[in-house]
């Protein structure tokens, strides 16, 4: 506190949708309370003045998409102490990550040729380069966990990072399970810590804030596959924020297929058409 | 005397850019703007997606613009499965798309652009001196984030809008509530046209022409034709009008067809649409005294600064209307092909996508504002570059961040910028 | 009637206390001594923490009225904030809580302490009363495990006790080359092994890792140690430490009230939970 | 017990004098059946039993213990508001009875103490069962109530339970007349929800059969948050933004059925197999909380099992045991 000096960090962002970090300032109330908790060395996206000295930590938006993300990361971790991945698109690779799946023909013809520095490489989290501190995740990340996150290490003390699967708060929320009226939520198998926004908001869970430690993903696909969803649309919407982060799938797919799981269901089927 | 200006990462913009100026002799030699954002291939990854993946995924494109990307692609995939929402979901999403602009506009004008008006290197070290008017940027940000996380459920990437209608309706009492609050911050905006008026800006003329929507019936949000002063057309024949192309040597992205560089801003929906603003709107561009139409880049702040008054009463009108109970559609895929063309804080943004007959998307193309002014951008600079070149560096790298800035351009929306590095 | 109205204490509440000693122990631990006054039996715990981190339970090591003492392992947010005190601050406490040993009950015996690493804290406890009662018990046998010789705790206490009772410290590894405390290396359990003890009037106490407990106990039994003999310390993740919370709770049984002592014929099946 | 009779057709008129003076919290029909806070007396509805139990008005879902600022502590005062609930199940009302032995019996939790010394508890005693999960049949549930009503086609018996229930009779006097019988114990069972057929089940901790549920357990903690009776928390602290000395200590809800439930350092985690989770969650619920209390946690309301996305039926699972039961101890 008082004691110590200020913690210096750095706000940065590469490839992304700038989201995470609208999330930070979207802290209407508290922004500017929150910032001056901090020694703010740099955060390019509302400030002219940045240097990139020894931070003690940085909180990064964005995958890495180019070279000069990668390059970006890697100064960046060497600079800092820690580095905390903010969003989907740093803990995941989000819905860009998605490209891995899909099929090249598809973006091919948008590939043109750029400058050395700019060459495209494989959409990626920053875990799959460098290592990471601490992860922020979900697309957007909550905005209150952004704060909890940088008052927690004012004093020294991180956040326990969520490990709850989403519907925890969404039933404390007292929602009407999604699965229930044959919707495919992923709720089960998603990290919490985002009190469940899509669902009070009507639309099922995506999963994109990533798959616990503790997912059933056998039972989940079973689930899926008993309201009528194939196999398809269970990959797909399954890899859509965190494909790279269930490499399992696949398999875990095939091997469902052998198994019975007496589940039971009793509202109607929907399918999605 | 030869100077090179780069500015490797221009600051206070959203997404990634840099800017090479060479300047010898007193001529310009190279002017270029480029994204130096990764490329996400927003387009190529929805193909193989079903219809109502779209707007999902592509709400990932830009944070700030996020609910127009929903509303831009929902509209699409309606258009393409010929389907109508009702008056109801219409008028709630004109009112997301406004309650978006609102926030949008005050974080760019408070953030990103005044700093640079006062000489501070950002608003939050303006703070001190300028606390009031921090607050009512906050204010209204919060405002805006309000109205987009009551109707689309959360801030950022709004998940109730869906595909023929609303998952999930806000209730009569809240969207009175919003009513009242709204109202409230009326204020700040009223002074933020104030603020903004103040500044003296640098008297310059584009050489691009101006586009947005048209509508007769209202300030253009999510229907209308695609116009300038002198031609318009309709959203669907926008190929006939709009080309991309690529050319190693040149900066184009995105031209009107007769070699026409044009713009999309604020500004441009001012010089439309004036006579369609608010009445207090109307008053206070009354006041400032501001011409239109005009083709100075820099008025755009200005102009952003009056849409945000107008956004406010417009919201507050449809927060009177009633809500009624709606159930969502039943919808059967059909092949088709759609275009979905509203206005978002930046500009005119364009979604289209192609299904096949189980729903599936075979073809998609999205063009976001700051993709087509992007070489106007540019040219501005250069055009601008002679009169500056008297100047000091800094003075030179100030007065051109302020013209980027002031076209507040977004690169993360950098679904379609084909070759960012221009030459 | 007279209307009589009790002011129940808000169980909750923790009440802030000052540091009177602070020192390291090892280069993870810690040892800090609270004006706390209060009667507790060894084994007991207090729930120890700082406004706006949290609490967690800790052991009290010392046997006093006039102050607590306690010996912390700096493992969590809680635990490295309370690392980061000084003598004269402030801590908030609330307890005692917990059966501790029942050692009125045990005069007579003698008594065999035996620790692994932090588990050695609750065990001082005893070592204290027993030396404050040192009429009531017969031979005290201490017989102390630790990683290595920079961890091994209560370096201050350990010459005193190795001259007053049968001491023995061991260290799986001895990175140092040079045996201090007379340490010898190798495990607890060898040297449990090699000793020459049998049950007669002996209580066994045990405190440490799960496995090294699991492996003391079977040692015992085979020196012909009843289960009522021997008393084990277990620990929980907890946050009431009431009996209600029931985070730290084994089968039926709460480690906060009903333990976190226990007879090891009370949980002998409890094993695995 | 003391009986009174109150016309059917008053019932609503009843509700909407007494609303004047208390707050009317009952089972409401929006998407699902919840109870809350009425404004009419039409907008009850008791033909279903409620999906989301009663607790969260008196266990809250989050609660702040204290605030602080610097080193001293201030407890909020509680607002104990006058509320009446109504259209509460024989479950429900037990539910309650079992949650007030854990919070006001050893350690008088002063929260749920203030939220549970204003309210009045109106039961609705159910003429059939009301969801095809119900079992509290074969539970030993108790009367527990203020007043009871029982349906009676055109009129309700209305059971006093307490003094309190007493005195509110009295109070809304004009609405009620004596009723000339008692209600039998015959007319206190419901038909139907005998379904756990043994609810001793010491004997089953080591039966294979738990792994029936817990292969079709998701983790999810639907079943321990929609438990009327249920009552694990966590309490976390948190400080204020524009001063970290600032901010409060708050409890939430939590669940057994969480791997993060027992986590401590060293990542060691108890019970770390779903299995073992579920298997813990049944016993707490039959035989653990009997052993240190003396009654059966569980109240038979069947919620875990309606509100569980894949209906894990646990007293289907138990029943099996049972019927396997010499086959597995051979
Ligand atoms: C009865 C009793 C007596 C005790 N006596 C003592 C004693 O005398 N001395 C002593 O040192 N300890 C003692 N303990 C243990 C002590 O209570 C714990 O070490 C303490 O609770 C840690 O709290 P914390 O807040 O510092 O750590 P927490 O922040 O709660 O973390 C604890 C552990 O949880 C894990 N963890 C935390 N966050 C995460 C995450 N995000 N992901 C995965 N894992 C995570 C880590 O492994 C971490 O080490 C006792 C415990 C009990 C029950
Ligand atoms: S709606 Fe989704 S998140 Fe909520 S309880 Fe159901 S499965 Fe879980
Ligand atoms: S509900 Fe699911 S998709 Fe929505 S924010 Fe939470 S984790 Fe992400
Ligand atoms: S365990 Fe299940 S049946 Fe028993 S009280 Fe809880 S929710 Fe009801």
């Amino acid at each position: 506190m008082s004691k110590n000096k200020k913690l210096k960090v750095g706000v940065y962002g590469i490839t992304g949708c700038a989201g995470c970090q609208l999330s930070i300032i979207f802290n209407e109330e508290e922004i500017l309370d929150l910032l001056s908790l901090i020694d703010l060395k740099a955060f390019p996206f509302i400030k002219e003045l940045n240097t990139d000295e020894e931070f003690d930590y940085v909180i990064l938006e964005g995958l890495v998409a180019n070279k000069l993300d990668l390059e970006i990361l890697r100064k960046l971790r060497k600079n800092s102490k820690m580095l905390i991945s903010l969003g989907a698109c740093a803990c995941t690779g989000c819905v860009p990550a998605y490209r891995h799946f899909t099929l090249k023909e598809n973006y091919e013809h948008l590939l043109y040729k750029r400058q050395e520095e700019l060459q495209d490489i494989e959409p990626s989290p920053h875990d799959e380069h460098v290592k990471v501190d601490y992860y922020i995740p979900g697309c957007p990340p909550d905005k209150k966990e952004i704060l909890r996150f940088i008052k927690g290490s004012v004093r020294g003390v991180l956040p326990r990072p969520h490990q709850n699967p989403v519907c925890i708060e969404c039933r404390r929320n007292g929602n009407a399970c999604l699965l229930d009226e044959g919707k495919p939520c992923l709720g089960p198998i998603t990290t919490g810590g985002c009190n469940a926004v899509c669902i009070n908001g009507g639309l099922e869970c995506w999963g994109c804030r990533g798959p616990t430690k503790d997912m059933n993903l056998e039972l989940m696909i079973k689930i899926l596959r008993d309201r009528g969803f194939d196999d398809r649309f269970i990959q797909d919407r399954m890899r859509t924020f965190a494909g790279l982060k269930l490499p399992m799938l696949e398999r875990v797919m095939q091997g469902s297929k052998s198994k019975v799981l007496q589940t039971r269901f009793d509202g109607e089927k929907k399918f999605y058409e | 005397m030869s100077k090179t200006i780069t500015l490797n990462h221009i600051t206070k913009i959203e997404g990634h850019a840099r800017l090479n100026l060479k300047i010898e002799k007193g001529k310009i030699t190279t002017c270029e703007l480029s994204a130096t954002e990764g490329a996400r291939y927003f387009e190529g990854i929805v193909k193989g997606r079903r219809y109502y993946a779209a707007h999902e995924m592509t709400s990932r494109i830009c944070g700030i613009c996020s609910c127009a990307h929903v509303v831009a692609a929902l509209t699409a995939i309606e258009d393409a499965l010929g389907l109508t929402i009702s008056e109801q979901s219409c008028r709630l999403r004109v009112l997301l798309t406004l309650a978006e602009r609102i926030r949008s506009h005050a974080t760019h004008l408070y953030f990103l652009a005044l700093p640079d008006y006062l000489g501070y290197e950002s608003a939050l070290s303006m703070a001190p001196e300028y606390k009031p008017q921090l607050q009512s940027a906050l204010r209204l940000m919060k405002m805006g984030n309000g109205v987009v996380k009551l109707l689309g459920g959360r801030d950022l990437h709004p998940v109730s809008a869906g595909v023929g209608g609303w998952l999930k309706l806000p209730r009569q009492e809240e969207m009175e509530e919003t009513g009242k609050e709204l109202l409230k911050v009326k204020k700040d905006a009223i002074a933020t046209v104030k603020l903004f008026a103040g500044l003296r800006q640098p008297e310059f003329e584009s050489d691009a022409e101006w586009f947005s929507l048209v509508d007769p019936n209202e300030y253009a949000v999510l229907n209308g034709k695609f116009a300038s002063g002198k031609s318009s057309f309709g959203k669907h024949e926008y190929r006939k009008f709009i080309e991309e192309y690529h050319q190693s040597y040149s900066t184009a992205n995105f031209v009107v067809k007769e070699d026409h560089r044009y713009f999309v801003s604020a500004l441009a929906r001012l010089n439309n649409n004036h006579r369609q603003l608010s009445k207090d709107a109307q008053k206070a561009l009354k006041d400032t005294g501001l011409k239109l139409p005009s083709k100075n880049p820099y008025h755009n702040n200005l102009a952003q600064a009056i849409e945000l008054i107008h956004c406010i009463d417009h919201a507050m009108e449809i927060c009177k209307g009633e809500i009624k109970k709606e159930e969502m559609p039943e919808i059967t895929p059909r092949p088709g092909r759609g275009v979905g063309a509203i206005e978002v804080p930046r500009g005119t943004l364009w979604h289209d996508y192609t299904l096949d007959e189980r729903g599936t998307i075979t073809d998609a193309n999205i063009i976001t504002p700051t993709a087509q002014n992007l070489y106007a951008m540019q040219e501005d600079i250069r055009k601008r570059m002679p009169s500056l070149l008297k100047k000091k560096r800094e003075e030179i790298v100030l007065d051109v961040e302020k013209l980027i800035r002031n076209y507040d351009p977004c690169f993360s929306c950098s679904a379609h910028f084909l070759e960012v590095k221009w030459l | 009637m007279a209307k009589q109205k009790t002011t129940v204490e808000n169980p909750y509440l923790p009440k802030p206390y000052k540091i009177l000693e602070f020192y390291r122990e090892t280069s993870d631990s810690f040892t800090v001594k609270a004006d706390m006054e209060i009667d507790h039996d060894p084994g007991q715990f207090v729930q120890v923490g700082l406004l706006g981190i949290g609490e967690c339970p800790i052991s009290i090591c010392s046997d006093s009225r006039e102050y607590i003492q306690l010996n912390i392992r700096e493992v969590g947010n809680v635990t490295i904030a309370l690392s980061k005190l000084e003598q004269g601050d402030t801590v908030f406490i609330r307890g005692p809580y917990g059966k501790g040993y029942p050692m009125r009950y045990l005069k007579g015996n003698s008594l065999l302490i035996i620790g692994g690493g932090c588990g050695v804290a609750p065990l001082k406890g005893i070592i204290d009363y027993a030396e404050n009662h040192r009429r009531d018990y017969k031979d005290l046998t201490l017989l102390l495990g630790y990683r290595s010789p920079d961890d091994i705790l209560f370096q201050r206490e350990l010459l005193e006790w190795k001259n007053r009772y049968n001491l023995q410290v061991t260290v799986d590894q001895n990175t140092h080359g040079k045996f201090c405390y007379g340490a010898k290396e190798g495990f607890v359990t060898d040297a449990l092994e090699s000793m020459d003890i049998s049950n007669n009037n002996q209580i066994a106490f045990v405190c440490g890792p799960p496995v090294m407990m699991k492996f003391v106990i079977r040692s015992l039994k085979d020196k012909g140690f009843n289960d009522d003999q021997i008393f084990l310390s277990t620990e929980r993740l907890m946050y009431c430490a009431l009996g209600v919370c029931c985070h730290c709770m084994i089968k039926g049984k709460f480690t906060c009230v009903d333990g976190p002592v226990f007879r090891y014929d009370e949980i002998k099946d409890l094993e695995n939970e | 017990m003391q009986v009174l009779r109150l016309e059917k057709k008053r019932l609503l008129h009843f509700l909407d004098v007494v609303k004047k003076g208390f707050e009317i919290i009952a089972p409401v029909k929006s998407d699902l059946v919840r109870f809350s806070k009425i404004y009419h007396a039409e907008e009850i509805y008791l033909e279903k039993q409620s999906y989301f139990p009663v607790k969260e008005y008196f266990f809250r879902k989050e609660e702040t213990l204290f605030q602080f600022r610097g080193t001293s502590i201030t407890v909020p005062a509680y607002a104990a508001k006058k509320r009446m609930f109504f259209g509460l199940r024989r479950c429900d009302l037990n539910a309650i009875k079992n949650q007030d032995i854990v919070f006001i019996g050893d350690m008088g939790d002063p929260y749920y103490k203030a939220a549970r010394e204003n309210s009045y508890l109106l039961g609705y005693h159910c003429n059939t069962a009301p969801s095809p999960y119900c079992f509290c049949g074969s539970l030993d549930l108790v009367d527990f109530f203020d007043l009871m009503f029982f349906d009676k086609e055109d009129h309700f018996l209305v059971e006093v339970g307490s003094e309190r229930g007493k005195s509110l009779a009295e109070k809304y006097r004009e609405f009620f007349t004596d009723s000339q019988r008692l209600i039998t114990q015959n007319e206190k069972r419901i038909p139907g929800v005998h379904r756990l057929e043994n609810k001793d089940i010491s004997g089953f901790y080591d039966h294979q059969d738990w792994k029936k549920g817990a292969d079709i357990c998701l983790s999810c903690g639907a079943c321990t948050t929609l438990c009327p009776t249920c009552y694990c928390f966590e309490i976390h602290d948190e400080v204020k933004t524009a001063d970290p000395c600032k901010g409060e200590r708050r409890r939430e809800w939590s669940s057994c059925q969480l791997q993060e439930f027992t986590r401590v350092a060293g990542d060691h985690i108890f019970r770390k197999e779903r299995e073992d989770r579920f298997k813990h969650r049944i016993y707490h619920q039959l035989q653990y909380f009997k052993e240190k209390y003396g009654v059966q946690m569980c109240v038979g309301c069947g919620r875990c099992i309606e509100g569980c996305p894949t209906r894990i039926d646990f007293v289907r699972i138990l029943n099996e045991m049972k019927n396997g039961k010499t086959e597995n101890n051979g």
